[in-house]
């Protein structure tokens, strides 16, 4: 229990002076909760069961990655960054790795460009299946948490079978790949892609018109677009919120120009529109996928890149659209060995402010969902 | 000693529950049959449950203790016995250490009066009914105070909650439970009861259940009772007081050991109790299907062997799975342990099929086959259903089951009275 | 179903009677000196369903019925609420009886004098001589109930009936307006 | 079991008055508002009692149907529920401006 007078100071609403409140009540959600997805805590002042406002406290998990940095190579690095968002890791490393070749002025070649979209976009997969299923066990349906863990195995195996690591995977080096894709590669991806897309109806069948789901995810932690962008919130949130912004499309990287896909956008910025957007795209990852398969050309999968990496001085900023919204890597050179400073924007650190505005006013059962929603991973928070 | 045979042999000619009859000895049999029967149940219900809702989410569910995890529960059992039981600091002992018990008393208590036949009830109170809603509305008194002897949030909150929502449904609850009992007395024949047995006994004279007497009145009260029952007993989707991913536990976060199994018991045996009430007022209790259409003694004869052909079923189930078992001397045990399992359940078919036995037990069959759906109905409901919100929970209660049950408690003495209505009717107008 | 006529089996033994008589005196007695206000709930619950025990020994099972739903199901759940809802964390270090507490016991003393005075004028045991088991018909009690609070010919108390509605709407109101903070 | 054992309707109204007694002195003495209210329901449990018993009396000379002892207990419940509810609202509002439950700080109205 915290003390009520250690908190900082929330802006609340004036309270109200009539009546002494004397339901008001400060609570300790989490750093050990289930529902708060690893180790966030988050100080909530209630009234009755009424959010007057709320605190997140990181820092539980913090590792010192971008300190680190500074003490390794731009290669030793690279590892370092599927610690982050361990769930999407891939799309990490695939940040990472286009900021340091854009540092050292080199691109990767079209088939390491293909795999890595293909990669990329199994990832985004299967990050977006592991929120889907921890979001609807957090609202109460424990079912579909079993449903997308199976579908997600079948990415994993994939992962496994490229790279042998499943969950940091460490997929990609500074210049394209270190492994070719494992024979069978195409063949594996599409049937995965033919596996899914029945499962992911049947996610849909089990949430997208159950009443209780609806009723539990509709005009709940709502926010609108306008307030996203003054705290800077990224991808699917934003998305939902109406804002057709994606960095796949606004400053396409890697090769997502040459591929086919729609970005979807919700209205009310709430969270069933959020849930649907987050459907939508796994459907467009797939399209994505298919895409890449059948386009994948011939030839070398690395780039001409020096052993030893001394980048120029100068600083670099790139960012990518990752599964839970902008990956932006900013790296300072300063002409050695190892950079002179890295700092990452991770989506889930930048999402996680909007909580608050989120949250006020709801009813304790929805900051769970509303954490839930905003798929935070406290690696990524905390760093 | 002479005396005592027959005090004990004078009973088993009755027509009356023990109770009624007054005969002590056989109450004291019947309440540990019941006793132990119930505890059997919450066993093979929470074995049942984690099997069920596994296959229900692709995966095994219990494998390891015993084979297919039959040994589970008991493992569990032990698990919680063998627990250190921690009472928190600061906590009210003394009403820490009531909580539970309170809970387990009003869940067992109800039992008294559940009708497994025409005789076999423990006992059979002309306010039957009454008895077991007002006992089993006690349990909110165990939860509340469990959550506040905690010296916690969690707890208490949730123990707010559940009480505030075991209040409100109590209320639709009632009035679903009314509409029945009204039923009982429109009729020509029969008057009103509030006595279990004779609710049955009015749905047997009266030719049908009244889950479609009136239709679709009948219906729509056992909907009301359906949806009730679960948020009665705290069950998904109306689980918040024990929200997982809300409030940890709810009103028993700060339970351990052999008072958290007590709450445990009381959840799994308040189910079976609310179900046997919706199946005695609506399903037609012992009565097996068509009571009057299939009376004949062919037809009686028939029902009388499902029974043991049921049990000679699941037999036959171990003893097919004991043929796929894995044939590696590390499952020798377990195979041996199945197929023991299996012969164990044929051999109690076998007993059921004695003509003895067969006739005392059908209605206990069908009582308990009547209440089985409803447990599988739990838990599908579990696997499929999220959670709702409190508020939202509340909007249920009391704007939507509350207002149906009151317009349904009216339409049903409508319905039921038309024929006096119509004469009155044709005094006023009819001339 | 046949109306079970009570085969007079005696259920209203002295040891019952006297075992929850001492259960209300003593659940009584912790109610008005229990600290804790929860204590003190619980205490009542207990004598509540001790007279709801009585209750059914007097052949009263439907008021015995309502007892339980209501009372101890209904009302000390509402306590409970309220204690819960109001911290009582300092009401424990305080006082627990007020500066009349001497006033109070004189004056209950002087009441309880009266009953006795009562008693030994009148001789008590002859104004209610006791009296043979009534001819009783058990499973007719809440229809016997009923037929006096709704039937259309021996309805007495039917008006009363509806007006005690209205004392309940008007509670429900009451007690709406009173605790909700904001209306 | 002899007539001196038999219990009759006088036991159950001396125990009534105990009861009674005992809800008043814990009406009279305590300070907590929330016992002071538990000890009214004592009074009207006291008096529920003695009203069956009376309706028990009642039945024993005018036969069965004379159950208007009990419909009166049902009443008294009845109200007892309503004085509840509004009795407990009142605190809470009270608990709410004032924050104690004693009841001898109960004096807005006094001058």
């Amino acid at each position: 229990m915290t003390d009520p007078n250690t908190l900082s100071p929330l802006d609340l609403d004036t309270p109200d002076k009539t009546f002494l409140d004397a339901n008001e009540l400060v609570i300790n959600m989490g750093p050990q909760h289930p529902a708060t997805h690893g180790v966030l805590r988050v100080i909530l002042r209630l009234d009755g069961e009424k959010v007057l406002g709320l605190e997140c406290v990181i820092g539980y998990l913090h590792r010192g990655v971008e300190k680190i940095a500074e003490n390794r190579t731009y290669t030793m690095f690279n590892p370092y960054v599927d610690r982050m968002d361990y769930v999407a890791a891939v799309s990490n490393g695939l940040g990472y790795c286009e900021a340091v070749e854009k540092l050292l002025s080199v691109e990767a070649p079209p088939r390491a460009q293909y795999i890595r979209v293909i990669l990329t976009e199994l990832n985004r997969i299967a990050s977006h299946q592991l929120w889907l299923g921890t979001h609807a066990l957090d609202i109460g349906a424990i079912t579909p948490l079993f449903y997308t863990f199976r579908d997600r195995e079948e990415i994993l195996k994939i992962f496994e079978k490229y790279c042998g690591a499943r969950l940091t995977t460490h997929a990609f080096r500074i210049g394209g790949l270190q492994y070719e894709a494992y024979d069978g590669f195409e063949k594996d991806v599409k049937a995965f892609c033919d596996f899914v897309k029945p499962k992911i109806d049947e996610y849909e069948e089990l949430l997208t018109t159950n009443r209780i789901w609806l009723e539990r995810t509709k005009n709940v932690g709502v926010i609108s677009g306008k307030d996203c962008i003054a705290l800077g919130v990224t991808g699917p949130v934003l998305r939902a919120s109406g804002i057709k912004w994606d960095i796949r499309k606004a400053l396409p990287y890697a090769n997502y120009k040459n591929f086919d896909f729609e970005i979807p956008t919700g209205q009310n910025g709430d969270t069933y529109d959020r849930y649907i957007v987050r459907m939508i795209e796994m459907r467009q990852s797939l399209r994505i996928i298919e895409q890449a398969v059948a386009g994948i050309p011939e030839g070398p999968i690395m780039a001409k890149v020096p052993k030893v990496m001394k980048p120029p001085v100068g600083e670099i900023y790139h960012s990518i659209e990752a599964p839970k919204g902008e990956l932006g890597y900013f790296i300072v050179s300063d002409g050695s060995t190892q950079p002179y400073r890295i700092r990452v924007r991770p989506p889930s650190f930048v999402n996680l402010q909007a909580l608050d505005i989120m949250c006020r006013g709801q009813l304790v059962a929805d900051v769970i969902a509303v954490i839930g929603t905003l798929d935070i991973v406290l690696g990524e928070v905390d760093r | 000693m002479h005396d005592l045979i027959q005090y004990i042999q004078s009973y088993l000619g009755s027509d009356k529950t023990p109770g009624g009859a007054g005969n002590i000895f056989w109450a004291t049999v019947y309440v540990l049959l019941v006793f132990v029967g119930l505890s059997v149940a919450v066993i093979a219900m929470n074995w049942l449950e984690r099997k069920i809702l596994a296959h229900m989410q692709v995966r095994l569910g219990p494998m390891r203790v015993g084979p297919h995890g039959l040994l589970q529960p008991i493992a569990d059992a032990l698990k919680l016995l063998l627990k250190e039981d921690i009472i928190p600091e600061g906590a009210d002992k003394v009403v820490f250490w009531v909580a539970p018990f309170i809970v387990v008393l009003a869940a067992f208590t109800v039992f008294v009066v559940v009708p497994f036949g025409p005789t076999h009830a423990i006992t059979d109170m002309n306010i039957g009914i009454l008895f077991m809603l007002g006992v089993s509305s006690l349990s909110v008194l165990g939860i509340v105070t469990a959550g506040w002897a905690s010296n916690s949030h969690y707890p208490l909150i949730g123990a707010l909650r559940s009480s505030a929502q075991m209040v409100s449904y109590e209320v639709a609850m009632g009035l679903a439970v009314v509409s029945a009992i009204l039923m009982t007395s429109l009729n020509e024949s029969s008057t009103g009861t509030l006595s279990m047995i004779g609710i049955v006994q009015a749905q047997f004279d009266q030719h049908e259940w009244f889950l479609f007497k009136f239709f679709p009145l009948g219906i729509i009260a056992f909907v009301i009772f359906a949806i009730a029952m679960v948020a009665e007993t705290n069950r998904a989707p109306f689980d918040l007081p024990e929200a997982e991913s809300e409030l940890t536990a709810g009103f028993h976060t700060e339970y351990s050991g052999f008072r958290w199994s007590l709450f445990f018991l009381a959840e799994y045996s308040a189910m079976i109790a609310v179900s046997s009430i919706a199946v005695t007022l609506w399903l037609g209790g012992w009565l097996h299907p068509f009571p009057n259409l299939l009376s004949s003694p062919t037809w009686e004869l028939a029902f009388s062997f499902i029974p043991g052909l049921t049990f000679l079923f699941l037999g036959a189930l171990c003893f097919y799975h004991t043929a796929r078992m894995p044939k590696h001397p590390l499952f020798r045990i377990q195979t041996i342990g199945l197929a023991g399992f299996g012969v164990v359940l044929a051999l109690i078919g076998v007993v059921l099929f004695i003509p003895a036995v067969r006739d005392r037990v059908g209605d206990i069959f069908w009582f308990s086959a009547k209440v089985a759906g409803f447990m599988y109905l739990y838990i599908w409901y579990r696997g499929t259903f999220p959670r709702y919100r409190f508020d939202q929970l509340m909007k249920v209660g009391w704007k939507v089951l509350l207002p149906t049950g009151l317009a349904l408690l009216i339409l049903t003495a409508v319905v039921g009275m038309r024929g006096e209505l119509l004469e009155q009717a044709k005094g006023v107008f009819g001339r | 179903m046949n109306p079970q006529v009570a085969a007079n089996p005696p259920v209203a033994t002295p040891f019952f009677f006297y075992g929850l008589a001492a259960i209300m005196i003593i659940g009584g007695i912790l109610v008005i000196t229990r600290k804790n206000a929860v204590h003190s709930a619980m205490a009542l619950i207990t004598t509540l369903l001790a007279q709801a025990g009585l209750y059914l020994m007097l052949y009263a099972p439907f008021v015995a019925g309502v007892q339980i739903i209501l009372y101890a199901g209904g009302i000390m759940v509402l306590f409970l609420f309220v204690i819960m809802l109001i911290s009582i964390e300092r009401t424990l270090k305080e006082r627990q009886f007020n500066k009349q507490w001497l006033i109070g016991i004189v004056a209950a003393g002087a009441l309880g004098g009266l009953f006795i005075a009562v008693y030994t004028t009148t001789k008590g045991g002859v104004l209610f001589p006791p009296v043979g088991r009534p001819s009783y018909v058990e499973a007719q009690n809440t229809q016997g109930v009923a037929s006096l609070l709704f039937d259309l010919h021996t309805g007495t108390y039917m008006f009363a009936f509806e007006i005690a509605s209205l004392l309940l709407l008007v509670a429900i109101i009451g007690a709406v307006v009173m605790a909700k903070k904001r209306i | 079991m002899n007539a001196m054992m038999e219990i009759s309707t006088l036991h159950y109204l001396v125990l009534g008055a105990a009861l009674f007694l005992l809800g008043v002195i814990g009406v009279l003495t305590r300070r907590n508002v929330v016992i002071v209210l538990m000890s009214i329901e004592l009074i009207l449990n006291a008096v529920n009692l003695n009203l069956v018993a009376f309706s028990r009396y009642w039945q024993s000379i005018h036969g069965p149907s004379a159950l208007h002892g009990q419909v009166f207990a049902i009443f008294v419940i009845t109200d007892a529920a309503a004085e509840a509810a509004v009795g407990l609202g009142i605190l809470i509002a009270f608990f709410r401006n004032k924050e104690t439950v004693n009841v001898d700080e109960v004096n807005l109205l006094k001058w």
